[in-house]
C-alpha cells in the first residue's frame, strides 16, 4: 500500500468498540485520516483482559495484553494508541510487569512470544495532544463549533494515577478543554472533569451509577452545556446509554448529547455525521446537530491539505 | 634538506642574537645520531646549532630549571622548539612560570624524531657509527661492519608515531615547511582504549611486571619540563613522608602515581619521560590515560591555549554528571 | 458483614498478611496516617461496609479475615482518586487490587455476582480471544437471577447496531487459550513449591 | 611522645556494644602509649579531672579520648588538657559512639573498630604540634537581614545595647508577614498594634541604618570582619526627599496593580506606599505597571509631588557595609495551593488562603474589616477551614508540620463568629497541634464557646453548587463521608522556606536543609548559631515557628552577637595553612585556588617569590594543601603527615 | 537487615572514609544519634573539607591494601568553604577514571555528598558502599611489599 501519510501509529481498538463504542472507533479513524496519520490496526488483536483477568492475577493480565504489544513490536512500532482508557491501563500494566525484574521471566514464559517491552501505550487523546498537536487540529477545522457549549469529561483513567498516566494534570486536566476550544466550542470550567461515573456498576448497582452519573449530568446541564465530550467507552455508556435509567432515578429530564471527543473533532472537520457514527448515540443528538448546522459558518481559510 | 633548515636556523639566530641573552638549541653529540642540547651565548658559537630528526630533546625545561638561562626581567632568551616542545612552552606560560615577552620562540615543524636505541638494536653487533644520513624516509647508517638502511618509521620514537601537533602551536618565527600529523586526532588514544579493553587482571599484571623494572632513578621526572618541584619532589622528601625508599612495588607505583596525578590536566605529551627512561618503561602511557580522561571530562588539552586554566585548578559549579 | 464489636488484637493480628499485602502491592502500609483523604475522595464510600481509610487501618492491624471478606474491596471501581490525592504517596488502588486478588485466592469474595461476572468474562476471553458483550451480559443477568436487568437498553443498543449478534472470533484464539494454560501450570507449580 | 588514652563508656551508650576494657588493654600495647584507662563519663567534671591527674602523674605529652563525636566535646576536652598544662592541640578524639556503638550491635566488630579508631588517633597524635591562636579586632557593627518581627527584635535589642545596626529588608517596608496579620493567637490582640511601635522604634533609633527594598549581593570576610555588598534597588523616588504624603499614589492613573500587601485581593497604584503604617513610609514606583515606564509618557506623579522627589532615571545602587556579625532573619513564604487541583484554588474565587483571610479580617484590608466573599462581596454564612494544605503532605514535598496553622485556623474561626454572629465555621483537621502556653485552651474555646465544628479528616474535593461550594470530606471518627455547603473556603496554607533562601545561604556559606530552611549548628544546644562563625539565625528562616518563638529567637541571636562583641578581639583558629618557605617552588597554584584570597606573594631577596598565608583570613579548608605539588603548604592540624599516619595505621 | 547479617559473617573489609568536618561528618553523627544501623567495615578520617582531599591519599590507601575508599562532603554549592567540593569532584572524577587503567576497580573509590541533616542518606551510602566492596572482595593489589631487589624479579 502506498503511504501518503505523514506518520503511522499502531492502533489497538479494544473489544468495546466492536460493540457499544463503535462510533468511537469510526470517528477516530475518520479524523486521523484528515490529520494525515495512518492507523495500523494490530492484526488479530485480542481482548486486553480488562479488570477480570487483572484480578484473577496481574501476571495473566500482562500476558494477555502482552500478546497485542508483542504483535505491534513485531510490526516495528514503538507506540500503540488505543481509544479505550481501560485497555490503556491493561497495556501499560503489561509493560509495568515486564519492567519488574522479579516478574519478567514468568511473563515471557507464559506469553511465549518475543517481547522486548520497548513499546509505549498512549490514549487517543494523548496522541492527539502530544503527537499531533492542538495547532494541527485547529488548522484542520473547517466548521468551528461556534456558539455551542460543551463540557469535557475526562473520567478516571485518562490522566490518573499520575505515576502511570504520565499525561496532563491529574486533578485539573486541560487537554480536552484545549481541543474543544481549538475546534471552536465554548468550554466552561467543569468541576467534575475527573469524578468517577460509576464504572461497571451500571450492570449490578444502578443506584451507584444513578447517583454518580446523575450528578455529572446535572452539573453539565446547570452549566448550560449542549453536550458532554467524553473519551472513554465506559463513561459514554453510563452517561449516554443509561441516561434514561438515570432520568428515572433522579426524576429529572436530561436529554443531553454525549458524543466522543473524536466525533466532535470530526464534525468540525466537516466530516459527514453518519460516517462519525452520530446516529449510534442513545441520547438523540439531533438537537445539537441542528444547532451546529444553524450556527457554524465554514471557515474561510484554506482547506486542510494532504501533504 | 636538514642542512638547509640548519642553515636558516643559524641565520635566524644570527639576526636575533643582539636581542637575546642566550639561545637554547641542539648541537651534534659524540656521533651523528646522538644530538645534545647547547646554549649559545656568543656569535661564534652559532655554527654549532643543528636541526635534524635526531634532535630529540625538549629544551623547554631549561627555561624553568636551569638558572643560567631562566629568562627574567631584562633578560630575554630564545629557544628552539618542535611542535610538541611548543606545547610545553605554552603550558609553562599558562601556569605563570614564563612570560611570553621574555622568550623568543624559534619553531621548527617536525616530522618525527629518531629513537637511537631502536637504531642500535638494528645494528646488533656494531656500536660505532661513522656516518648517518636520512633521505627519502630512510636512514642510512655507515658503521664498522658495513652499511644499514632502515625505513624511518621503524625507528621513530613512540611519541612521534602518535604525534598530532607536529607544527609549533606558538612561535615568533617558523623555520621549515608545515608538516602533516602522523595520525588523526580521534586516533590519539586508541592505544589507551585498546589497553582498557583488557581485563583488570591483565592490566594489573602488565603494570606490576613493567614497573618492577623501575630503578627509581627519577630521570623521567627530571626530564619533564612541567615537573617543577625538582629537589622538593615529595617522592624523595621525608617531611611530609609520602614514599619510603624501600624497593617495593608499592613505593614505585606510588611514585609513578604522584608523577602522573601531578601532571593530570597539565601533561603536553612531549614524551621526554619515556625517552629518557633507562629501563624502557612506557612512562608516558600512564599520562596518556590521564590526558584521555581530561579531554573527555573537561574537553581540555594542555599547552594549546595560554589563556586557559588547567582543569584541576578550577571548577565549574554547573557541571553535571561528575 | 456485621461490624466488629471488640477487636481482640493479640489473637487476630496477622503480620504475614501485612507483609503479603505490602509485597504484592509494593506499598508501605505503615505510611498511612489516617487523614481520611481516600475516604473523602472515594465516590463509593457511601456503599462500602468499611471506608477505604478503615480498610487501610484494618490492614495496619493485620485483620486479614475482615479485610478479605469486606464488600468494600469489591465495590472499588479503581478510579484512582484515592491514589491521586493520598498525601503519603500510597498507591491505594494497588492495595485494593491486591486485596481483590487475595480474596479471590482465599475464596472469601463477598459479592458473588461480581465473581460470576468475572468468571464469565474470562471464559468468553479464553474461548473467543475477544469479549462478546451481547452474549455475556444476558448470561450474567440470568445467572444472578435478574434476567430482565437492562432489557430496556436493548432497543437503544440495536438502534445503533452496536452489538454484534454473534461472537467474533480471532484467529489466534488458540494462542490465547495456550496463554491461559501456561498460566495455570505456572500457578500450580508455584503452589506446589509453597 | 608520652601518650595517654581515655576510653569513655558514656554510661552504657558505648559500653553496651563496645568492650571498652579490651579497647584500653589493646591500645596500651601501642608504642608511645604509656597510660590507658576507661571511665564512665569522661566529659563529666570528675572525668576531666581524671585526665588532668593522669597528665601530671604520668607526664603525658599527648592525650586521646575515645568517646563521642569531636563535634560534641572536642572543645570540652581541649580546655581540660590545657588546664593541665598541655597545648590544646596535643589532643585527639576517636569517635566510638556516633560512629561505632550507636550504629551497630555487633560487640565483637565494634570493639575491633574502636581499637582501630584509637590506633589511628594515636598515629595522628604523634605528628601533632602545639599551635597557638592569634587575635584580630572585631568590627562591632551588626547586620540584620530581614525586617520581619524576628529581625526587628534582633535589631532593636542590638541597638538598645548600643551597637550600630544595619537592617536590610527585601520589600519596601519592614514588618514582614506579621504586619499582614489581623489579630494574633491566643490573645486576640491586634497584630499591627503590637508590631507597629516596634517598627517605629526601628525608624527612630539613630544607630539603626535601614536599607529597605534592598538585597544581599555578596558576602566576604569572616567573623569579626565581614564585608557585605547590598543592592539598593531603584525606587524611582528620592526617599530623602519623599515625605510619604501619598499625593502621588492618589493621582496615579495606573489603578489595576494587584496589591501584594493585600495578597492580590484588591488593587493599588503603580506608585504606592504598601500600607499606612509602612516603615519607611516612602513611595516606590512599580516599573511593570507604571505608564511612564511602559508607554513612555505620563509623569503625573512627578508633577504632583510637592517634594519633587520623583526620579525616573534612578538606577540600582550597591553599597558595601562592613560588619562584625550577621543575623539572618529572612522569614518564609506560604505554600502555593494550586498544587491541590481538587481544591480549585485559583479556579474558584471563594477558595482563599489563610493569609488572604487575614487581610479580609483586617480593618486596613481590602474590605475594611468586613468579611465578604471575593467573588460577589456577599457576607458568608458557612465558612470552611481546611488544615494542612501544604503541610504534612509528602505528595507535594512538604512532609513537615507548619506548626502555626492549627492555631491560626482556631483564631480565624473565632474572629469569624465575632464578625458574623450567625455564621457557622467548620474545620477539617487531621490532628490539633497546640502545645504552647494557653494554646490548647484557645482551641477548646473555639469549640466550646464559639461552636466551631471540628471534623477529623481531610477534604477530598471542592466543587460549586449554585453560588456556593460543596466541600466533600471525611469524618474519620464516624467513618462516613461529610459534605458541607460553604460560602467561603479558607485553605490553611503551610509555611515553606523563603524563595531565594538557598541563594542567600550560598552567599553566606551557611547550610540549609532539604526544604530550604537554614541549618542551626545544633538543634538543641546551639539553636541560633550557624556552622559559620559570626552568622546567627532568627525566626522562621530556621524552621516553622510562631511569633513568640520568632521574637525569642531574635533576642537570642542578639544576645549571641553581644556576647561576641563583648570582647575587643577574637581568637582566630591556628588550624590554618602554613608555608615551608624553602620547599615552595613559587608555582602560585595555592594562590590560584584559595577561595578566600588568603595567600599572597612574598618577595625575598634577589627577586625570589614565595607564597605567604594571611593567617587571619585563612579559614582552614586545606584546598591549597591538596593542590600544592611539593606539599610546601601544610594545613596545621590536618597535615599530610597526620593524615598519612592515619591511613598507614589502617592499611599497613 | 538480612544483608547485614550476611556480611557480618564474612571477614571485614578495609574501608576508609574521608569525611568533611562540616557536612558529612555531621551526617554520620546524625545517623549515629538516630541509631541508624550500618555495616562495621568503615573507618572514618575527619578532614576539614573535601577540598583538602588530595586524590593521592585515596591512591596511596588503595595501593597499600585498602579495599575501598569513600569520600563524602557537602553538597555542591553548599560547601562550608563555598567551592572546595567543586575542585574536589573534578579531582575525584579523574582518579576514578584512572584507577582501572592500573587494574584497580573503579568502584573501590566512591565519592558522594551528604549533608549534616542527612543521617538516613549516610546510612544508605555506607550500606551500599560496603555491600559493593564485599561484592568486589579483597583488593588483590600488587604484591605490594615484595622486595624487588631480593626477588630478582627482573
Amino acid at each position: 500500500m502506498k503511504d501518503n501519510f505523514s506518520r503511522t501509529v499502531a492502533y489497538y481498538p479494544g473489544c468495546s468498540v466492536e460493540g457499544t463504542a463503535k462510533e468511537f472507533d469510526e470517528s477516530t479513524r475518520e479524523i486521523f485520516r484528515v490529520l494525515n496519520v495512518a492507523l495500523r490496526e494490530i492484526p488479530d488483536w485480542n481482548c486486553c483482559g480488562s479488570t477480570p483477568s487483572h484480578i484473577y492475577d496481574p501476571l495473566l493480565s500482562a500476558a494477555i495484553s502482552g500478546r497485542n504489544l508483542a504483535i505491534a513490536e513485531r510490526m516495528g512500532f514503538y507506540e500503540v494508541m488505543t481509544p479505550c482508557p481501560g485497555c490503556l491501563k491493561a497495556l501499560k500494566g503489561s509493560i509495568e510487569v515486564f519492567n519488574n525484574p522479579l516478574k519478567r521471566k514468568d511473563l515471557l514464559n507464559i506469553l511465549d512470544m518475543p517481547f522486548y517491552g520497548r513499546i509505549k501505550a498512549v490514549s487517543v487523546v494523548q496522541f492527539l495532544v502530544e503527537d499531533v498537536g492542538i495547532e494541527e487540529i485547529e488548522r484542520c477545522v473547517l466548521f468551528p463549533l461556534e456558539g455551542i457549549t460543551i463540557v469535557p469529561y475526562y473520567g478516571c483513567l485518562l490522566t490518573r494515577p499520575p505515576k502511570s498516566a504520565q499525561f496532563d494534570d491529574p486533578e485539573q486536566p486541560t487537554s480536552l478543554d484545549r481541543i474543544l476550544e481549538a475546534i471552536g466550542a465554548t468550554v466552561p470550567h467543569f468541576p467534575f472533569k475527573t469524578e468517577c461515573c460509576g464504572a461497571t456498576y451500571g450492570v449490578v448497582r444502578k443506584d451507584i451509577v444513578g447517583r454518580l452519573t446523575g450528578r455529572i449530568l446535572e452539573m453539565a446541564l446547570d452549566l448550560g452545556a449542549d453536550a458532554i465530550a467524553v473519551a472513554c467507552p465506559l463513561c459514554q455508556q453510563n452517561l449516554d446509554l443509561r441516561q434514561e435509567q438515570i432520568e428515572r432515578y433522579r426524576g429529572r429530564s436530561f436529554k443531553i448529547s454525549v458524543p466522543y471527543i473524536t466525533q466532535l473533532i470530526g464534525l468540525s472537520f466537516g466530516i459527514d455525521p453518519k460516517k462519525l457514527g452520530w446516529h449510534r448515540l442513545a441520547a438523540d443528538p439531533q438537537k445539537l446537530l441542528t444547532r451546529f448546522d444553524k450556527l457554524s459558518k465554514k471557515r474561510p481559510t484554506e482547506p486542510p491539505t494532504i501533504r | 634538506m636538514w642542512s638547509e633548515i640548519t642553515k636558516k636556523l643559524q641565520e635566524t639566530v644570527q639576526n636575533i642574537m643582539p636581542q637575546v641573552e642566550a639561545v637554547i638549541g641542539w648541537e651534534r653529540g659524540f656521533n651523528e645520531i646522538r644530538i645534545k642540547p647547547v646554549v649559545i651565548k656568543k656569535e661564534g658559537d652559532i655554527s654549532k646549532l643543528v636541526w635534524n630528526p635526531f634532535c630529540v630533546q625538549n629544551l623547554s625545561g631549561y627555561l624553568v630549571k636551569s638558572p643560567a638561562v631562566i629568562p627574567r626581567e631584562g633578560r630575554r632568551v630564545a629557544i628552539c622548539v618542535k611542535g610538541c616542545d611548543s606545547r610545553s612552552v605554552t603550558a609553562l606560560i599558562q601556569e605563570g612560570f614564563l612570560k611570553r615577552d621574555q622568550i623568543f620562540i624559534i619553531g621548527i615543524p617536525c616530522s618525527g624524531t629518531v629513537d637511537w636505541r631502536k637504531v642500535m638494536k638494528r645494528l646488533e653487533r656494531s656500536s660505532v657509527i661513522h656516518r648517518a644520513e636520512i633521505k627519502d624516509g630512510r636512514l642510512m647508517v655507515e658503521h664498522a661492519e658495513g652499511v644499514e638502511e632502515i625505513p624511518l618509521r621503524e625507528i621513530l620514537l613512540r611519541r612521534c608515531l602518535r604525534c598530532v601537533y607536529p607544527n609549533p602551536t606558538v612561535s615568533d618565527v617558523v623555520i621549515g615547511e608545515t608538516v602533516s600529523p602522523h595520525i588523526e586526532k580521534e586516533d590519539l588514544y586508541k592505544d589507551v582504549e585498546a589497553f582498557e579493553r583488557k581485563s583488570l587482571d591483565e592490566r594489573r599484571k602488565f603494570w606490576a611486571e613493567t614497573l618492577s623494572r623501575c630503578i627509581r632513578c627519577y630521570a623521567c621526572r627530571n626530564a619533564c619540563p612541567l615537573c617543577i618541584c625538582q629537589d622538593w619532589c615529595i617522592a624523595e622528601r621525608r617531611d611530609p613522608k609520602w614514599v619510603t625508599q624501600k624497593p617495593t612495588l608499592k613505593d614505585i607505583l606510588l611514585f609513578h602515581g604522584i608523577h602522573a596525578l601531578h601532571l593530570a590536566g597539565r601533561c603536553t605529551e612531549c614524551g621526554e619521560c619515556e625517552r629518557v627512561c633507562p629501563m624502557e618503561i612506557p612512562v608516558m602511557f600512564i599520562k596518556e590515560k590521564l590526558n584521555e580522561t581530561t579531554l573527555r571530562l573537561f574537553s581540555y588539552e594542555a599547552g594549546i591555549d595560554s589563556n586557559l586554566v588547567p582543569p584541576l585548578l578550577t571548577f565549574n559549579p554547573h557541571e553535571t554528571g561528575i | 458483614m456485621e461490624r466488629l464489636r471488640v477487636l481482640a488484637l493479640n489473637s487476630t493480628y496477622d503480620e504475614s498478611f501485612i507483609r503479603q499485602v505490602e509485597m504484592e502491592s509494593g506499598q508501605q502500609i505503615s505510611r498511612c496516617y489516617q487523614c481520611g483523604n481516600c475516604g473523602a475522595s472515594c465516590n463509593y464510600t457511601c456503599v462500602y461496609d468499611y471506608p477505604v481509610n478503615q480498610i487501610m487501618r484494618l490492614i495496619q492491624l493485620g485483620q486479614k479475615e475482615v479485610v478479605l471478606s469486606s464488600r468494600a474491596i469489591w465495590l472499588c471501581a479503581a478510579c484512582t482518586a484515592c491514589t491521586t490525592r493520598c498525601p503519603c504517596n500510597i498507591e491505594v488502588t494497588k492495595i485494593m487490587e491486591t486485596l481483590r486478588v487475595m480474596s479471590l485466592e482465599e475464596g472469601t469474595v463477598s459479592l458473588k455476582d461480581v465473581e460470576l461476572f468475572y468468571k464469565e468474562f474470562l471464559r468468553s476471553l479464553k474461548n473467543f480471544g475477544r469479549v462478546f458483550e451481547a452474549g455475556l451480559l444476558p448470561l450474567v443477568n440470568l445467572r444472578i437471577g435478574r434476567p430482565f436487568n437492562d432489557m430496556e437498553l436493548a432497543p437503544l443498543v440495536f438502534k445503533g447496531r452496536k452489538i454484534h449478534l454473534f461472537p467474533s472470533f480471532i484467529k489466534g484464539r488458540k494462542e490465547i487459550s495456550a496463554i491461559f494454560d501456561r498460566f495455570e501450570s505456572w500457578r500450580r507449580k508455584k503452589e506446589d513449591l509453597s | 611522645m608520652r601518650i595517654g588514652v581515655f576510653v569513655c563508656q558514656c554510661g552504657t551508650n558505648i559500653a553496651s556494644t563496645v568492650d571498652t576494657e579490651r579497647v584500653a588493654q589493646e591500645v596500651k600495647k601501642l608504642p608511645d602509649v604509656v597510660y590507658t584507662t576507661t571511665y564512665m563519663y569522661t566529659c563529666s567534671e570528675p572525668g576531666q579531672q581524671e585526665i588532668q591527674r593522669a597528665i601530671e602523674e604520668h607526664n603525658l605529652q599527648g592525650v586521646v579520648v575515645a568517646a563521642c563525636s569531636p563535634r560534641m566535646h572536642e572543645p570540652t576536652f581541649r580546655r581540660a588538657v590545657e588546664k593541665a598544662g598541655l597545648n590544646r592541640y596535643m589532643f585527639e578524639m576517636a569517635n566510638i559512639r556516633e560512629h561505632v556503638s550507636w550504629v551497630s550491635n555487633d560487640r565483637e566488630a565494634n570493639t575491633k573498630k574502636a581499637i582501630e579508631l584509637v590506633r589511628m588517633a594515636v598515629a595522628k597524635l604523634r605528628f601533632n604540634q602545639p599551635l597557638f591562636p592569634s587575635r584580630v579586632a572585631i568590627n562591632k557593627r551588626v547586620m540584620v537581614i530581614g525586617g520581619g518581627v524576628a529581625g526587628i527584635q534582633a535589631a532593636l535589642d542590638c541597638a538598645d545595647a548600643g551597637l550600630d545596626v544595619v537592617l536590610v529588608e527585601r520589600r519596601t517596608s519592614i514588618g514582614g508577614k506579621m504586619a499582614q496579620l489581623d489579630k494574633t493567637f491566643p490573645t486576640i490582640d491586634c497584630s499591627s498594634c503590637i508590631l507597629g511601635p516596634k517598627m517605629v522604634d526601628v525608624a527612630q533609633k539613630e544607630n539603626i541604618t535601614l536599607h529597605a527594598y534592598s538585597e544581599i549581593e555578596s558576602v566576604s570576610g569572616y567573623v569579626g570582619n565581614f564585608a557585605v555588598r547590598v543592592r539598593k534597588k531603584a525606587t524611582y523616588v528620592d526617599w530623602k526627599a519623599c515625605t510619604g504624603c501619598g499625593v502621588c499614589m492618589e493621582k496615579c492613573p495606573s489603578r489595576k496593580v494587584p496589591d501584594e500587601f493585600n495578597e492580590g485581593l484588591s488593587f493599588t497604584r503603580a506608585i504606592n506606599i504598601p500600607f499606612p503604617q509602612a516603615i519607611p513610609k516612602k513611595a516606590t514606583i512599580n516599573r511593570s505597571y507604571c505608564i511612564y515606564f511602559t508607554k513612555g509618557k505620563c509623569g503625573i506623579c512627578a508633577k504632583v509631588c510637592p517634594a519633587k522627589a520623583i526620579r525616573y532615571d534612578m538606577t540600582d545602587e550597591v553599597v558595601t557595609e562592613e560588619v562584625g556579625a550577621i543575623i539572618v532573619a529572612t522569614g518564609y513564604d506560604l505554600f502555593d495551593p494550586s498544587a491541590y487541583g481538587e481544591y480549585g484554588a485559583g479556579q474558584y474565587r471563594d477558595v482563599i488562603t489563610g493569609i488572604q483571610y487575614e487581610r479580609i479580617l483586617s480593618a486596613s484590608g481590602p474590605f475594611g474589616g468586613h468579611i465578604k466573599r471575593p467573588s460577589d462581596g456577599r457576607e458568608p454564612k458557612d465558612v470552611v477551614f481546611i488544615a494542612c494544605v501544604g503541610s504534612r503532605d509528602a505528595s507535594v514535598g512538604r512532609p513537615y508540620c507548619s506548626g502555626v496553622c492549627c492555631m491560626y485556623i482556631a483564631k480565624q474561626a473565632i474572629l469569624t463568629k465575632d464578625h458574623i454572629p450567625n455564621s457557622r465555621s467548620y474545620v477539617f483537621y487531621m490532628d490539633i497541634r497546640s502545645p504552647a502556653k494557653n494554646y490548647d485552651e484557645f482551641v477548646r474555646r473555639a469549640q466550646e464557646e464559639y461552636g466551631v465544628q471540628y471534623i477529623r479528616g481531610r477534604v477530598g474535593k471542592i466543587y460549586p453548587r449554585g453560588d456556593r461550594l460543596v466541600v466533600q470530606g471525611m469524618d474519620t471518627l464516624l467513618g462516613i463521608q461529610v459534605e458541607v455547603e460553604a460560602d467561603l473556603v479558607v485553605l490553611a496554607t503551610g509555611i515553606e522556606a523563603s524563595r531565594g533562601a538557598r541563594e542567600l545561604a550560598e552567599k553566606l556559606h551557611i547550610s540549609y536543609d532539604q526544604y530550604g530552611f537554614f541549618m542551626e549548628n545544633h538543634p538543641k544546644l546551639r539553636p541560633v548559631e550557624t556552622n559559620t562563625a559570626g552568622i546567627y539565625l532568627a525566626g522562621v528562616c530556621q524552621g516553622p515557628k510562631d511569633i513568640p518563638a520568632s521574637v525569642a529567637q531574635g533576642s537570642a541571636a542578639a544576645a549571641k552577637v553581644l556576647a561576641l562583641f563583648a570582647r575587643d578581639t577574637i581568637e582566630t583558629s591556628p588550624q590554618v595553612a602554613s608555608v615551608t618557605e624553602r620547599a615552595c617552588i613559587a608555582c602560585g597554584k595555592c594562590i590560584e585556588v584559595c577561595p578566600y584570597g588568603a595567600i599572597r606573594w612574598k618577595e625575598l631577596k634577589g627577586g625570589v617569590r614565595k607564597a605567604e598565608v594571611i593567617t587571619t583570613v585563612c579559614q582552614g579548608c586545606g584546598l591549597c594543601n591538596a593542590t600544592c605539588p611539593p606539599k610546601a603548604i601544610q594545613l596545621q592540624h590536618a597535615t599530610d603527615n597526620q593524615i598519612l599516619a592515619e591511613i598507614e595505621e589502617l592499611c599497613a | 537487615m538480612e544483608e547485614r547479617e550476611k556480611t557480618k559473617n564474612n571477614t571485614e573489609m578495609r574501608i576508609l572514609g574521608f569525611l568533611c568536618n562540616w557536612c558529612s561528618y555531621g551526617g554520620a553523627d546524625t545517623a549515629g544519634v538516630s541509631r541508624l544501623k550500618q555495616p562495621t567495615d568503615l573507618r572514618i578520617i575527619r578532614i576539614p573539607c573535601t577540598g583538602r582531599m588530595d586524590p593521592l591519599f585515596a591512591f596511596k590507601a588503595l595501593i597499600s591494601g585498602a579495599d575501598g575508599v569513600l569520600v563524602s562532603g557537602c553538597h555542591p554549592k553548599d560547601c562550608h568553604y563555598s567551592v572546595g567540593n567543586l575542585y574536589a569532584r573534578r579531582r575525584f572524577e579523574v582518579l576514578k577514571d584512572f584507577l582501572p587503567f592500573l587494574g584497580i576497580e573503579s568502584d573501590r573509590f566512591h565519592y558522594t555528598w551528604v549533608s549534616a541533616s542527612e543521617g538516613q542518606r549516610w546510612q544508605e551510602v555506607v550500606t551500599e558502599f560496603s555491600r559493593r566492596i564485599h561484592e568486589l572482595g579483597r583488593n588483590p593489589g600488587f604484591d605490594m611489599n615484595t622486595n624487588l631487589v631480593n626477588s630478582e624479579a627482573r
